[in-house]
């Protein structure tokens, strides 16, 4: 008879304890994963490898990289689905094999870093000001270039929000070798990611290459941003890489517990969230997006964290300078 | 003797952290002040608690009488600037003209003629529509000097003026506050060089959180003091004060 | 289709004008923001505008559903105020607790977005309706602008302009020194709660035309193609302006006559911010004084007379009367071609003389040698005299100086040194 | 220790709203297991003729309901779950679900009809292509959306021989009622005057329909009777340049009455309208929107709602074309 999912109809509790219920079972295989599950894991995966790149860009104060950068992978992306679009013409527009994705990514990925480095290093421009006008100018760029080459093949939320409800198990694949990935770059080259974020010139010392380690973190960020454009979308990505971080910067100082606990935020906030949408549909017929309930039960928690903190300053000492920016605001 | 500054146990907390704690003390009129300790001491923090610009924690100071904001002049740190900023040297001077301009007030004729005086004072008035990212650092620090005498101060108030200048700069200024001295104004400098002490001021406050001596600069630059102020044995003192910073930062259970 | 159609024709009237406003509140705000080196607060503001949009519509949506085309009021209220808030939340986030500036602003930018998916996600099926009018802040659609819209956005640009002029003064000293604004008795709080007012205004504006996506590109793109070419902040402000007018015009002419003429639609919002972002680039490239290019050109132009001069004095400083080519080419490294032009145009400039195989200077050119000879060793007696520098490291910094060195900074250097006649290495320095 | 006094607020928060009992609807309704066969439809139309045919053997709900868009529609929470229920999933085709994750979880389907696609494989020429994409409306002509129930039939039996013979007589009984319809629908239009006979909605649903009704017997261009700014997929980026046809549209055919359609904003439509109303063109906006993607369903009427929803279509044309 055909398993009925077994979430259907299930409150907040119960969802939560029919998937610990059906942990060991799925272990032993002998059961077949369904939707809900599949979206938790895709999530607590995609949510591992955003957090561990979220700990360093903050570190190294590049988020706002992150956030062109997610952008302008979107461009190099919809651009290659257009041509695979129009060449094939007819009304079957196939998704893309993942390695078209991929090729397209990284030429747009290096593309931005490449254009930004230009702007900023030798045309002297701001380093936000420059990050800002690149990924404007691309985004506008691949706008225009769907509008004319398919006037119907709109970009529709989907591509910009993603859509968590629509997953395959291949993703599945996909996001656990890129979680592997990351982690294993992040057991191998630790420290000298730890010696590039804290004082670059020191690891230039070392004889570690500054601007290898950050082109490497840039080309994880962006098969991770592939990944998960897919599910989360563009923008919701940025929230999984700094979002987790920043929860993890109120209470942990020491880097290594930095990268071991916001993966875990990252992983419960999933679970809350993808068990909340569940709630909401069983309970009240109000099907939401489960990206946008993540990124909800993410804010909720990020306050909660703050009031808790009651206003302690956080781990760095304040130079003397900040120190008096900062009395100006009392 | 009447006082141009007091300060009745002034007390300033950042986050719990204290930078200055109960100082009291008078400094004459007429008089060339030094606010002088070692770095982190809260020299810029008294400045600035002077200004209002810093509420106290508790406790109280103030410029007494003259205490309306055009007689007070500030001159803030250099290094606080970025000087990349689209404007020319008689626009920065100028500056000190705006507190008194109403809005859509256009800059008058006087309020030129004045800045262009004061350029002339600290010898910028060939510089005057120079762009202020082509002066060198001495040169910024008189047109900063020139936008407080713009305002027609009774009170100058100067933070580490003589932070990375070159020697010939420092001669000059120091020629031009002994000048404005004279003319009956009480100057107060944050000062980190000691051996220049003596020769250029004639009052000092030593301060290192907490007040060390306020007098004329025999009185208080003595030996004792002076280790007080910068020596080690202030390390019990130094010890407290830093268990109190890690306590309210919660890394003490 | 000639220009001033464009501001006749009733269907083009109300998306070009209504471009042209939004170019020009988002110049002066763009300017303003990044003069405070916070260029990117227009992206986390713009994409923080998400919910506010999104309620606002449902508001309309469930207590005047009939009201259709006064939408966009609730549009721009809900807009304004959730900006409003992501400006406290990223202020709160920065002074209380310390996060990084640019952290704060993608915290800020993610969440807002993702709570406005959220509510959106929710209306798509309770108001569909409603739905469509939201999807169209994504990406702006300019074409269906009318009047009502055009009125109100000029209201609110004049409010800018009105703000700009008013305190322009007080806002100079904002920008340029916060503190020492303080201390001469500037209302700054209410200056600064203004500026932040007519900063989230001005996004809401763009909004309709350019969407909540490409928004930053236009708050951007204006101030760094005007800093680029003054120095003066009321000239910044009228470039920038002027800026993007153009911009805003041109994406709307292109998008215009490109549609009309290959019948395909070229969306008018993505189109401006192109057309902004590439006279930045060009701004960036060929502005006069800053401009990257001018700079190389400079530079190359520079080393090209260091060149020359090299020759010039290796000429006067050799044993011979005629000093021949290979002497030139062992001394100056040079490949003999590069060596051949030179001396080929320093002939034609007239500094000297070639003789079968082996040149000799003109009179103007012993002068001009001399004098760089003079410079040199000047500057070898300063660093020696004034800075104590060992003698022997005097010659290097020498080589380069003697090409910098202005005719004011040599009557300088005579008068410290009052007129040396030998230089650290006992050689005569020629006279003035 | 510090890291569970942030997450037992946390789990209070969440729970004092989340224990409240499941409520049932008619999906729960569908999902039980009742021995009837499960069909899952992606538009309204299609489901109306489903459960036409399937009468009392066949439980048939629709996946885009009420006034959503169905070309950009995308799969939701609970979606996945309908699809894995559905024995049969039926869906229009020809491009119209061309949302990325739809078009994924239809293809994939074990047991899925795309009518379109059918009536294209037997009738090419019946199918309208618009600058090289195809049209997908192929409901709003009556006649040609009747050829679909065959394939419905064929389908249903397939999955339940037993009640085969049932499916037919339905079947052909519902294409009776739906070539009637045709006829009064034919009949209808044609009382307009040729002259007036020219519609303009806000976006390209309505090709079909101008071409079976309202075009002359023999009319070649049949394309002029009928346009629409916004294309086919209704939020596709809008330009100055669709506004400025339509309006020459309007002034060549003088035509003074423009359509809205129930689930496309109008802000288009009113563009033209202020627009063209200060050319001097006297534009009106017809008051009762009509029906392209979308349907008002009302409960039991079983297969009548399309049929009284092209009969409202045809009404509000007559009258407001007829002024």
């Amino acid at each position: 008879m055909l398993s009925l999912n077994p979430y259907w109809g299930v409150n907040f509790f119960g969802f939560l304890w029919t998937f610990i219920s059906r942990i060991p079972l799925l272990i032993s295989g002998n059961c077949q994963m369904v939707q809900d599950e599949l979206q938790i894991f895709v999530l607590s995966l995609m949510a591992i490898s955003c957090s561990l790149i979220g700990v360093v860009m903050m570190l190294k104060k590049t988020t706002m990289l992150a956030n062109s950068l997610s952008h302008t992978i979107l461009v190099g992306i919809v651009i290659a689905y257009l041509l695979s679009f129009s060449s094939q013409g007819g009304f079957h527009p196939f998704s893309l094999s993942i390695k078209t994705f991929i090729i397209a990514a990284l030429i747009s990925a290096l593309i931005t870093t490449f254009l930004s480095e230009f702007l900023t290093k030798s045309l002297k421009l701001q380093e936000d000001a420059s990050i800002g006008l690149v990924f404007t100018f691309l985004f506008s760029l691949g706008i225009v270039a769907v509008t004319v080459f398919s006037r119907n093949a709109h970009i529709g939320t989907e591509v910009v929000m993603g859509n968590v409800d629509a997953l395959v198990s291949k993703d599945l694949l996909w996001l656990l070798f890129i979680a592997a990935v990351n982690i294993s770059l992040f057991i191998l080259c630790y420290k000298e990611y730890l010696l590039t974020t804290f004082d670059p010139v020191f690891a230039k010392f070392m004889k570690i290459s500054t601007t290898f380690f950050s082109y490497l973190l840039m080309l994880q960020l962006s098969i991770t941003v592939i990944g998960s454009f897919r599910i989360v979308g563009v923008i919701m990505v940025l929230s999984y890489i700094i979002g987790p971080a920043l929860l993890a910067r109120l209470f942990f100082h020491q880097f290594t517990k930095l990268l071991l606990f916001a993966p875990l935020f990252g992983i419960v906030i999933s679970i809350i969230g993808v068990a909340l949408t569940r709630h909401f549909l069983s309970m009240y017929q109000m099907p939401l997006s489960t990206a946008g309930m993540c990124i909800a039960v993410l804010a909720v928690s990020y306050f909660l964290a703050l009031i808790i903190k009651k206003r302690k300053k956080s781990w760095q000492l304040p130079s003397l300078d900040q120190q008096d920016q900062s009395e100006k605001a009392l | 003797m009447n006082c141009i500054l007091e300060a009745q146990d002034l007390c300033i907390h950042y986050n719990k952290t204290p930078i200055l704690w109960d100082v009291s003390f008078k400094v004459p009129k007429h008089h060339m002040t030094a606010i002088v300790g070692p770095n982190g001491a809260g020299k810029s923090t008294l400045l600035k608690a002077s200004l209002q610009i810093i509420k106290p924690f508790s406790g109280s100071i103030s410029f007494g009488r003259c205490n309306s904001d055009n007689h007070i002049a500030y001159v803030p740190q250099k290094e606080s600037i970025d000087w990349d900023f689209p404007v020319s040297a008689l626009d920065v001077v100028l500056m000190g003209r705006y507190g008194r301009l109403k809005y859509f007030q256009r800059v008058k004729a006087a309020d030129k003629e004045a800045a262009m005086q004061a350029l002339q004072q600290v010898g910028m008035a060939s510089y005057s529509s120079r762009q202020i990212n082509q002066l060198s650092g001495g040169q910024q620090q008189r047109l900063f000097i020139a936008r407080a005498l713009v305002q027609k101060p009774d009170v100058l108030l100067l933070d580490e003026p003589f932070s990375g200048i070159d020697m010939a700069t420092e001669k000059l200024l120091i020629e031009l506050f002994i000048k404005l001295k004279n003319e009956g104004k009480s100057i107060f400098i944050v000062h980190h060089d000691l051996t220049t002490l003596d020769q250029y001021f004639d009052w000092v406050i030593l301060i290192n959180t907490r007040l060390i001596g306020c007098g004329p600069v025999k009185e208080v630059m003595t030996q004792e003091n002076i280790q007080k102020a910068y020596g080690n044995n202030l390390s019990l003192f130094e010890e407290a004060h830093h268990l109190s910073k890690k306590q309210a930062e919660g890394y003490i259970s | 289709m000639n220009v001033l159609e464009f501001f006749t024709d009733p269907i083009l009237r109300a998306p070009t004008i209504g471009c042209l406003l939004m170019g020009v509140s988002s110049s002066v705000m763009g300017v303003i923001s990044m003069l405070r080196k916070r260029s990117l607060i227009g992206e986390a503001l713009s994409h923080a505008t998400y919910p506010g949009v999104v309620l606002g519509v449902s508001f309309f949506g469930v207590f005047f559903p009939s009201y259709q085309d006064w939408s966009f009021l609730g549009v721009f209220l809900g807009a304004t105020l959730s900006s409003y808030l992501a400006i406290k939340v990223i202020h709160i986030l920065e002074t209380k607790y310390n996060v990084n500036s640019d952290a704060s602003l993608c915290f800020v930018l993610s969440t807002f977005f993702g709570i406005g998916l959220l509510f959106a996600s929710h209306i798509q099926f309770s108001l569909t309706f409603w739905y469509q009018k939201i999807q169209v802040y994504l990406y702006g659609q300019s074409a269906t602008m009318t009047d009502i819209h055009v009125i109100v956005y000029a209201f609110l640009t004049s409010l800018t302009l009105l703000f700009l002029i008013g305190c322009y003064n007080h806002l100079k000293v904002i920008l340029f020194n916060l503190e020492y604004a303080k201390t001469i008795g500037i209302k700054t709080n209410l200056i600064e709660g203004i500026s932040f007012f007519l900063f989230v205004v001005s996004i809401v504006i763009g909004l309709r035309s350019v969407g909540i996506v490409l928004m930053s590109g236009m708050l951007i793109a204006p101030a760094v193609f005007a800093r680029q070419f003054t120095e003066r902040l009321s000239t910044l402000f009228l470039l920038a302006i002027l800026m993007s007018l153009t911009s805003a015009f041109l994406g709307n002419y292109f998008s215009y006559t490109l549609s009309e003429k290959y019948l395909i639609t070229m969306p008018t919002g993505p189109l401006i911010v192109i057309i902004g972002t590439l006279l930045a680039f060009f701004a960036l490239l060929f502005a006069p004084k800053r401009g990257f290019i001018f700079r190389k050109v400079r530079i190359w132009n520079f080393k090209r007379k260091c060149i020359r001069e090299n020759i010039l004095k290796s000429i006067w400083k050799s044993p011979s009367q005629l000093t021949d080519f290979s002497y030139l080419r062992k001394n100056i490294g040079l490949s003999t071609w590069f060596l051949k032009r030179h001396l080929k145009k320093l002939e034609k400039e007239g500094w000297l003389r070639k003789e079968k195989n082996s040149f000799a200077l003109t009179c103007d050119g012993i002068k001009k040698s001399e004098r760089i000879v003079r410079l040199h060793r000047l500057w070898e007696v300063y660093l020696a005299e004034h800075l104590d520098v060992g003698v022997e490291k005097v010659h290097k910094n020498a080589e380069e100086m003697e090409h910098i060195i202005t005719p004011e900074l040599e009557k300088k250097l005579t008068k410290l040194l009052d007129n040396p006649t030998k230089d650290p290495h006992l050689q005569p320095i020629p006279k003035e | 220790m510090r890291f569970l006094k942030i997450l037992i607020p946390l789990v209070l928060l969440l729970c004092c709203f989340s224990c409240r009992t499941a409520t049932s609807n008619n999906i729960h309704y569908w999902m039980e297991d009742n021995g009837k066969i499960k069909v899952l439809t992606s538009i309204e139309m299609l489901n109306d003729l489903v459960i036409a045919i399937g009468k009392g053997h066949v439980d048939s709900i629709a996946l885009i309901v009420g006034n959503l868009d169905p070309h950009s529609y995308e799969l939701v929470k609970g979606d996945d779950e309908k699809f894995a229920r559905a024995d049969l999933v039926v869906c229009n085709g020809l491009g119209l679900e061309h949302g990325a994750s739809l078009m994924q979880t239809i293809n994939s389907h074990k047991n899925c009809l795309l009518v379109g696609e059918e009536i294209f494989n037997k009738a090419p020429e019946k199918i309208i292509i618009i600058n090289k994409t195809v049209d997908p409306h192929i409901w709003t002509d009556v006649s040609l959306w009747s050829e679909s129930i065959d394939f419905i039939v064929e389908r249903l039996s397939k999955l339940d021989p037993m009640h085969a013979e049932e499916f037919k007589q339905n079947g052909s009984l519902l294409k009776k009622d739906l070539l009637d319809t045709h006829q009064d629908l034919l009949n209808e239009m044609k009382a307009i005057p040729s002259e007036k006979r020219y519609l303009v909605t806000s976006h390209d649903a309505f090709n079909y329909f101008a071409k079976a009704y309202l075009s002359e017997r023999n009319e070649g261009d049949w394309h002029s009777r009928f346009s629409a700014p916004e294309g086919l997929a209704p939020d596709g980026q809008l330009s100055s340049s669709n506004i400025k046809s339509i309006i020459e549209h309007l002034k060549k055919f003088n035509i003074h009455v423009l359509f809205p359609e129930s689930n496309v904003s109008q802000s288009s439509i009113k563009k033209i309208i202020h627009a063209g109303n200060q050319m001097g063109l006297e534009l009106t906006i017809a008051t009762e929107p009509l029906y392209g993607d979308a349907m008002i369903v009302e409960e039991g009427m079983g297969g009548k709602n399309y049929i009284n929803m092209m009969k409202h279509n045809a009404e509000t044309i007559k009258k407001y074309l007829n002024l």
